[in-house]
């Protein structure tokens, strides 16, 4: 892959209630969008282990994307509430790691919303076609040490969630 | 305005913002003529830009939302304001006397300075085309009330008048008068078929428009004498203000006079 | 059979030779116009519009004529030019095509190519308003009522002269033209953009 | 026996297959191509391409080589998991394999059908099912649970679908509760007149089904009620209602409405909702003559007694007899168990005002569909005339149809009855007051069965039918002929010209739209909506009266505009979708319950207050965790969430998404 025809690859984590079932009303309604997510199905957003996103960023992924219902609307109560806990103490990670905030994204998208799926892709895919690949693979040597250090330290700060 | 605590200073070396007519032209050009006004507005300091007139309003409004949703359009007024060492960020808010006197100054504060009530007066509240069509935010496109709030506020009796928001034919008066004055024909005539004695209006081309070319309306169809005027003049009048400070003396269909100005001989 | 021979009758069949390709396209994608492929000939635009008495065609059937690419029809139609630029069509529409816009579209288009009706004083008007601002920033409405009177009807000038001395007398009307300061300002600023039709000209 | 999944052997074998989906996939995806490029991942045996994997000679293929090659995992990719993992899953089953060593790719929602580059799709189909390749390794065979299902069902909503459904439970030996908001069971179809296109009177087929489902033994009827919460899974809901109270004992009462009669308002003066406001009541009251209970009830913001507690209190005096009333009557909460839920809570018609163009509210002769209704209806305020608001006759009248609807400022849908049921009250229109009739419209839609036929009679008998959206109504006259009438100004779409045309009454077609309430009743029973705010079916055209919660059913117009047809077809359907549930007794969860690791858990107790459904206990003695996977409702919140990643979900194991992940982004 040349840097010229570079397209940015993106992997998403959908639950399956919502936001998967929106993926598919978009592909019902034959709505288009750009080919650069990848979507993984979990049943709930808040399934999505911080590992999941950081070993995806590891493997190549120029973006993550986290799809889940609207607050409120959790098929399993309150799974998204701790997807979205989750996701600013690891943006707050990333961030530390020198990984720009455009590339890890969580959205909140009904069944209902196949259209939002569309715009939400399009416009993720235009946020990061100017940041340039993330490349962490290539860079995988030095950082080979320094994840293992991150794994680590994941582990250990894992919060003690309160009761909603 | 003062009567009410609102400063206006007058825009700096403003230029036309090429109306309806420069639109038909290059909409481009017309966008960059009427964002001058707004860049300039904007160098001023932080402050609305306020317009008497619809199609300003309109001209200027519709600049705005051009510049925010078109692209092509945002370059080439971008590229062509920098060429004049101006900016223009979107900032400045384009408003009408009528929504900063409604929501801004308020129904009460304009109470509190009538002096002299139009009890009696029956005023036909006309909105015209371009101020709450299509991008007015402040009023109702097909039934606004702001202006209906204000006379009332003054002591005048509103007229049911569902003609409120229709054309006055303005824009063709000069080109097609067939057209042109057939419209205002049926605006004047309603107004006095229901029993009016002044049109109120926001847009001073209007105002001009209904209340100049009465001698030919009433040559083509039958004569429909009702004065216009702007709905600050009415205002003027309430607040004690003379007629002539106010410019009634400039109206060709002279306005019914009110009991209060006969007894105090005021001459319009 | 010689009465037959005499009697001057009007094709109405339209043949797609009539069409001209695209011209419905271009006029889509011109900002503002894009709605127009949704629009499911209501009328609802004819009905609201204060203007349709005199119109050839009504907003509904130019809607109609562009989509089908009848490019002349509609450009020599004078429902483009008694347009009064009300927007009642554009608020009143339940598909939210902003026929108004598209008026706009269609008369710029009918300038550039020169094809609006002859005695029709309103693209006239339109452009002498675009000249004057053009090369004076502001409109000394004495001198363009003059000057478009002068083109398009003089006889117009004489019967409205009872109007314009009224005017002068009241105060309302200025014979001295008004123009801006900074003229050499907005002249750079149109300047920018070349496809101006008005600044080589004035 | 042994494991036939194994082979004798713990090497993987896996097949793949994609499927052209006809044009659907095949014309966007090379699928061959895919098959290609798959054929040389480690551990697949068999790669094939083929036509439509979801027929039975496709399902065929896979059990066939199962046996032929010795196949111990299966992915096929082809369409969304959730329209044919099943059916997959039990071709796998069939082949001889554990159904969970199959795995789905999406390529047609998710790939096909979005895109439009032939490479970039086909590049996306190979990484998705190289993923899944990579994923199938980790699967371990599981076993589905069953859980029982309570054969009771909750039916909310008495209009008819409400009270169709419940009568087909209630007739099947079904336990029922039938929850209405209001104080009478009926909905809008009580307020009809008569029913297009058979022109049948609605009270006459609608009176019996509700007096049947009244006094059905297997149903019970709470009126003046609604569902406040809900508990629980498919199969145990458990289901708080309350009772408002209607200050008069339901059992006591027997409806000989002495009280009215007596009440100290010797004159009716309240807007009477029944009537759209045509007709007033008392503050004690029966909804309509025919309500169902035939119980009054008092309006507690009108009575004297329970808004002020002064007051003769002549209704008590009335029924001393049988000491009905009870002005200390309070709200009662009921809770009940249920296995299944139909929703059918209707729909609110569109409220004309918010198009002021035409008038509504402002002239007294435009009135809505509804209100003309009810002045048709021989039961209603003016015993079936219709007359002006002067008393008089109207000799001209307009029908303007698609108030509301089809317009994006307002609501973009057809509500799919208003033409018919405009050209029903046009007929009665003309049969009543032999008036010059009208109908304005942009496109008249009578696909039902024998509304064409309908269409074409009302055209025969003289209604006029002009095509155009009315621009405006209004007084303002500019000929003579125009003179003290409504004025509607619309382009005659089809003659070519705007017209201005005169009439005495305005008839405004007015569409359907979600109830108010409708987010709250959603997110109550756990449903979705649309954009538009209708409740979401499970699938628009294979589960129509399903949602995305397993046991809830929808039925009528919560779904969607429909007519009474229409909305009984479906009471019907979602009423077998429950006895096919019911009936069977138990339900198979999917096997993706949440599962400890004894030896690797910390006892440091996070996840415990994590999980919603307080599956997760702490074992004091050992100092661990305890998952009840019969509690687990497999979301997999204490998953992500374990710090000693002690905890592992059956069906997403770590490593089975990690495999995804690898998977999903090595496609060059």
């Amino acid at each position: 892959m040349t840097e010229k025809n570079w397209q940015p690859r993106i992997v998403a984590f959908f639950c399956n209630w919502c936001t998967y079932t929106a993926a598919d009303l978009a592909g019902v309604s034959r709505l288009k969008y750009a080919a650069n997510i990848r979507i993984i199905r979990l049943m709930c957003s808040g399934r999505v282990d911080p590992q999941f996103i950081v070993d995806a960023f590891a493997r190549g992924a120029d973006g993550v994307l986290i799809g889940g219902c609207h607050p409120g609307d959790c098929h399993y109560v309150e799974g998204n509430y701790k997807a979205l806990r989750r996701f600013q103490m690891l943006k707050r990670m990333l961030d530390d790691m020198g990984i720009e905030e455009q590339r890890l994204q969580l959205e909140w998208i009904s069944a209902s919303e196949g259209d939002k799926v569309r715009t939400v892709v399009n416009d993720m895919v235009e946020k990061i076609k100017p940041l340039g690949p993330l490349g962490i693979p290539k860079k995988f040597e030095a950082w080979d040490k320094e994840m293992a250090e991150l794994e680590e330290k994941i582990t250990s700060s894992e919060p003690v969630a309160a009761p909603a | 305005m003062r009567h009410l605590g609102i400063e206006l200073t007058e825009l700096d070396d403003w230029n036309c913002c090429g109306a309806t007519a420069y639109m038909s032209v290059d909409e481009q050009e017309a966008c960059i003529l009427a964002a001058r006004n707004l860049a300039i507005a904007e160098k001023t300091g932080p402050q609305d830009l306020l317009t008497p007139c619809s199609a300003c309003y309109l001209v200027l409004n519709k600049t705005k939302h051009n510049v925010e949703d078109f692209p092509k359009i945002r370059e080439g007024v971008q590229r062509a304001l920098k060429a004049a060492n101006l900016s223009y960020s979107g900032k400045t808010a384009v408003r009408h006397p009528l929504d900063v006197l409604f929501h801004d100054v308020g129904i009460e504060a304009i109470k509190r300075k009538v002096v002299r009530p139009l009890k009696g007066l029956k005023v036909a509240p006309y909105y015209g085309c371009q101020v709450v069509r299509p991008y007015a935010t402040f009023d109702e496109a097909w039934n606004p009330t702001t202006m209906d709030g204000i006379l009332a506020a003054l002591g005048a009796e509103i007229v049911h008048y569902p003609l409120k928001t229709k054309c006055c034919g303005a824009s063709l008066t000069g080109t097609v008068p067939e057209a042109g004055l057939r419209m205002s024909y049926i605006l004047l005539k309603e107004a006095v078929r229901r029993g009016a004695d002044v049109i109120s209006t926001i847009c001073p081309l209007c105002q001009f428009n209904l209340d100049a070319y009465h001698d030919q309306i009433m040559k083509r169809w039958e004569p429909a004498r009702i004065a216009t005027v702007y709905f600050t003049q009415l205002m003027g009048l309430a607040f004690g203000l003379e007629p002539k400070q106010l410019g009634l003396h400039r109206n060709f269909v002279p306005m019914k006079r009110l009991p209060e100005l006969e007894k105090s001989e005021i001459r319009f | 059979m010689v009465e037959a021979h005499m009697m001057k009758i009007k094709r109405t069949i339209k043949y797609d030779a009539d069409r001209v390709g695209g011209f419905g396209r271009e006029i889509m994608s011109v900002a503002g116009c894009d709605q127009l492929p949704s629009c499911i000939q209501c009328g609802t635009c004819s009905g609201t519009c204060p203007l349709t008495i005199y119109m050839d065609f009504s907003p509904r059937q130019v809607m109609a004529l562009v989509r089908a690419d009848f490019k002349n029809e509609v450009l020599r139609s004078n429902t483009i030019w008694l347009c009064a630029s009300c927007y009642s069509c554009t608020v009143e529409c339940p598909r939210q095509i902003r026929i108004t816009d598209i008026m706009y579209a269609l008369k710029q288009r009918a300038i550039k190519e020169q094809v609006y009706p002859k005695h029709m004083p309103i693209p006239i008007l339109a452009k002498e308003f675009a000249k004057m601002v053009l090369s004076k920033g502001r409109i000394t409405e004495t001198l363009l009522v003059m000057q478009l009177f002068l083109r398009a009807n003089w006889r117009a000038v004489l019967s409205s002269w009872r109007l314009g001395l009224g005017l002068i007398t009241t105060g309302r009307f200025v014979i001295k033209p008004e123009r801006i300061e900074r003229q050499a300002e907005l002249d750079a600023m149109l300047a920018t953009i070349t496809n101006g039709n008005g600044k080589g000209k004035a | 026996m042994s494991n036939p999944s194994h082979n004798g052997t713990d090497e993987v074998r896996i097949g793949f297959y994609i499927c052209h989906c006809g044009h659907n996939i095949g014309a966007v995806v090379d699928c061959p191509a895919v098959a290609e490029y798959t054929s040389k991942l480690p551990g697949v045996v068999v790669s094939r391409d083929y036509k439509y994997m979801c027929s039975d000679p496709g399902q065929e293929l896979i059990q066939q080589d199962i046996h032929d090659h010795k196949l111990n995992r299966i992915v096929v990719a082809s369409c969304s998991p959730l329209l044919h993992e099943h059916t997959f899953r039990t071709a796998t089953e069939r082949g001889g394999l554990n159904p969970f060593y199959f795995q789905m790719v999406n390529i047609r929602e998710h790939d096909s059908w979005v895109h439009t580059d032939l490479i970039e799709a086909t590049a996306k189909a190979r990484a998705l099912a190289h993923a899944a390749i990579r994923r199938v390794r980790f699967h371990k065979p599981l076993e589905t649970t069953r859980v029982p299902i309570h054969p009771d069902v909750l039916v909310v909503g008495g209009g008819i679908s409400g009270i169709h459904a419940a009568l087909t439970l209630g007739n099947a030996g079904k336990k029922v509760f039938l929850v209405e908001r209001e104080p009478s069971i009926g909905g809008h179809m009580a307020k009809f007149d008569k029913t297009f296109p058979t022109l049948d009177c609605a009270a006459c087929i609608l009176t019996p089904k509700m007096s049947a489902v009244r006094s059905h033994e297997n149903v019970t009827l709470w009126t003046y009620s609604e569902v406040v919460k809900v508990e629980g899974y498919v199969g145990n809901y458990k289901v708080t209602v309350q009772r408002k109270p209607r200050y008069v004992i339901e059992d006591l009462c027997v409806g000989c409405q002495e009280c009215i009669k007596s009440c100290v308002y010797k004159e009716p003066k309240f807007s009477d909702e029944f009537n759209v406001g045509l007709s007033k009541r008392k503050p004690i009251y029966i909804p309509f003559p025919q309500a169902v209970p035939q119980v009054v009830l008092i309006d507690p913001e009108r009575c004297l007694q329970v808004k002020t507690g002064k007051c003769k209190k002549t209704c008590l005096e009335a029924c001393a007899d049988r000491q009905a009333i009870d002005f200390n009557q309070k709200e009662e909460l009921i809770e009940v168990k249920v296995g299944t839920i139909i929703v059918a809570t209707g729909f609110k018609l569109f409220d004309a005002k918010r198009i002021p163009q035409y008038g509504y509210g402002l002239y007294p002769n435009v009135v809505t569909s509804l209100e003309l209704e009810r002045l048709v209806t021989s039961s209603g305020p003016t015993a079936g005339d219709i007359i002006l608001r002067d008393g008089s006759k109207p000799k001209t009248a307009g029908f303007i149809l698609c108030v509301g609807s089809r317009d994006l400022k307002t609501n973009r849908w057809c509500s799919r009855t208003c033409c018919m049921h405009s050209m029903k009250l046009a007929q009665l229109f003309k049969e009543h007051t032999d008036a010059d009739v009208t109908i304005f419209y942009m496109d008249i839609r009578a696909p039902g069965k024998g509304c064409e036929e309908f269409y074409d009679k009302s055209l025969r008998e003289g209604i006029r039918f002009i095509r155009g959206r009315v621009a405006e109504v209004t007084d303002w006259a500019l000929a003579p002929e125009e003179e003290g009438k409504l004025v509607i100004r619309v382009e005659d779409t089809l003659a070519g010209f705007v017209r201005r045309i005169p009439v005495d009454m305005i008839v405004l077609a007015v569409g359907m739209e979600p109830q108010v309430d409708a987010q709250e009743v959603r997110r109550l029973f756990n449903m979705s909506c649309g954009t538009e705010g209708w409740f979401l079916e499970k699938h628009p055209k294979l589960a129509p009266v399903s949602t995305f919660t397993d046991g809830v059913f929808i039925a009528g117009c919560c779904q969607g505009p429909k007519d009474i047809p229409d909305s009984i077809a479906q009471a019907g359907a979602a009423a077998a979708e429950a006895m096919a549930l019911i009936d069977r007794g138990y339900i198979e969860q999917e096997p993706n319950t949440a599962y400890i690791v004894e030896e690797e858990c910390s006892g440091c107790k996070s996840c415990v207050v994590l999980c919603p459904y307080t599956a997760i206990s702490f074992d004091d003695a050992k100092q661990k965790a305890i998952i009840n996977e019969a509690l687990c409702k497999g979301c997999g919140t204490c998953v992500a969430s374990c710090p000693s990643g002690s905890i592992k979900q059956h069906l997403f194991e770590d490593e089975q998404i990690f495999s995804e992940i690898e998977g999903v982004l090595a496609y060059d």
